[in-house]
């Protein structure tokens, strides 16, 4: 007798059973046993689970600490983790954790509000200051593109990870350090 | 148990740390209790203590009132039957913030094997509490049991 | 485990560090496994993890890109059920090394207790880690099982 | 292990410190004997071993002979059946301590976990042993047994 | 019946029996049972042990870290642990392990490559400087002399710690620190 495929990203086996995992913004306070399912409790107060789990225990949501120069952009709920940015004028560095202050933009060039944008990506960045030194232009201006998976809170643009998108006219400055996304 | 964010006092003076989370993110907690600020031991035995404690300042907060700081924790034992407390572990450093760095991190972390009894209390104070780091990965505190007093 | 001095990263970028040593000098592993740069948990259980990290710079290899460093390590669980990947622990300070002076070096520590799955995988990251002092004695992590999950 | 204060060496050499209380105050042993400034191992087993040092300096000490400083900590392990003796952990800083500052402190701690044998010894060394802060809670270092190695 | 003296350096005593340790080079994977010798196998690479042992493990050769300013001297091999000199221009500093740069010859005066010599050595440094205080001159030429346990390597002599051997001229310029031997 072949148990139904199981381990698909709902279901978890336990004892030869196939039962069910607990649903994004909960987490399992009891396995399921031969007689009962599992039982999933909600996420407390400052904590989040984002898939199906078998999490004992959910995630605690990271702190925006503007004692690092970061404000929130998404205070997040049981099911999406908390999303922060930097204070204007300041950028993330994934290297340090901390939001580095923008390097200057030359007269007559203006990084549109790249502070808010908490999406400098490191790679990108290098690929376009390549690109830049070969077309011999120092600044290309930044304009994000938007797309329907985004989420727009205040005036920031906020994508996962998945849709960094990021146009031809970013400003990065000279020997400016990019940070990765999402501090 | 790692440090509770929001409850962080403020000021630069030695401070009692009491505002800890003991079940959430990393924190955990068995066979001690977690009250008023202090844990608590319940069974006799030697255990291992240890807390990381991060200190950082951001230009975005504004000038430090010195440049010149000393960044400290110590972690205290509380025994209420003689009505003492003494301080175990301590560790830290002057440190000097100049303040035209855009930003500054300084981590301690100290450990130590104690023998305690039950209804002993555990304690943490830093000095400059206002630039503690509420991260659970940057500042916490703990201890588990390694076994039983022979 | 200890770090294989021979394989370090260059550069000052946030790196994850992957070569270890496992089984050579003081290093060594028990019931859990080192494969792809990360220590692999095996059994389910509380676990005290540490970390020590040296940095070191000499005159004779050359000027610093800059006196301003940040030097950091990172200790991050990864769990891959539910594919998140977050920080335990983290321990560093930032310095200021002159170009005067002939020699700089500092050391970090971190350690903690922490509930730990089996399949869950601990990795270690450092800023700057064309600085890593390479001895055994010097930059090395591990962790040991201290009891069950009740 | 808590530091003698009565007995700290002086100079800023690197030198052995052989003076500790072990049952005293926090210091405890047990299955592991003190001996002519060393700790003994008696049983084989996994040990968690530890070190805090806290340096410090106060202008009414005199000055110092020089503010650039390198204050370090090693944890040595010496086998007698193959007269060989070798450094498990260090730790310390480079440091700048300006004449003109009042006070001056600094606190290191490192700690791994290494198969021992019956019959090896830990010891430490630090160097600027006159700088060296003689509270028990300050300068202090440590083994524990973890398990047996099977 | 007296077993015999069995704990010599080769020989240690194991289940009442007198069995054989093993050789420089190797580590006992098992130790001898009533009926089977010790099994040793050789070092593995960067290892080694140096006398007849019981260990179950090689010890690990310690690393020459050129960001330290050393420089290997001898690879060291299963039997003979590896040896490490300071770069030129500068001498082993125990205290700190780092090397630390010479202080400078008055003119006139030339140390014969003090840099290469690890061989400085503090307690006799002091003494020196006492007698260099007392006899009103401030520095000695160094010269080391060699004998026949010195084993030559490029232009640097090496000598095992038991075999300090500095004669008088030495250069300690005024105020320098000396290193203990061997890095």
């Amino acid at each position: 007798q072949i148990s139904p495929r199981c381990n698909s990203e709902k279901h978890y086996e336990h004892f030869g059973r196939c039962c069910t995992k607990c649903d994004p913004g909960k987490y399992m306070s009891a396995k399921c046993t031969a007689t009962s399912e599992s039982i999933c409790l909600p996420c407390g107060p400052d904590e989040y689970l984002h898939t199906w789990n078998e999490e004992d225990k959910c995630l605690l949501h990271k702190v925006c600490d503007r004692g690092k120069g970061l404000k929130v952009v998404h205070p997040g709920n049981q099911t999406f983790p908390r999303q922060c940015a930097c204070i204007p004028g300041y950028h993330w560095s994934e290297d340090f954790e901390i939001c580095q202050r923008n390097g200057k933009c030359d007269p007559g060039f203006e990084a549109e509000n790249p502070s808010d944008l908490w999406l400098w990506i490191n790679d990108r960045c290098s690929i376009l200051r390549r690109n830049k030194e070969s077309s011999g232009d120092n600044f290309i201006n930044t304009h994000m593109s938007t797309n329907s998976a985004s989420q727009a809170y205040e005036d920031t643009l906020l994508l996962t990870k998945e849709e960094k998108i990021l146009s031809e006219d970013s400003c990065y400055p000279q020997g400016h350090t990019c940070g990765e996304a999402d501090p | 148990l790692t440090i509770n964010g929001t409850n962080i006092p403020t000021g630069s003076k030695k401070v009692n740390l009491s505002s800890w989370y003991h079940d959430r993110g990393w924190a955990n907690i068995s066979n001690m209790t977690f009250s008023n600020g202090k844990l608590r031991v319940n069974q006799d035995g030697f255990y291992y203590l240890y807390a990381n404690i991060c200190f950082r300042h951001h230009e975005t907060s504004g000038g430090l009132d010195t440049e010149f700081l000393q960044l400290m924790v110590y972690v205290t034992k509380t025994n209420m039957k003689i009505q003492n407390s003494d301080t175990l572990m301590k560790g830290g450093s002057t440190k000097y913030w100049s303040k035209n760095s855009e930003f500054h991190f300084y981590s301690i972390n100290v450990g130590g094997f104690f023998k305690l009894r039950a209804g002993e209390e555990i304690s943490i104070q830093v000095s400059n509490p206002s630039l503690l780091d509420p991260a659970q990965d940057a500042t916490y505190f703990g201890a588990f049991k390694v076994r039983d007093i022979d």
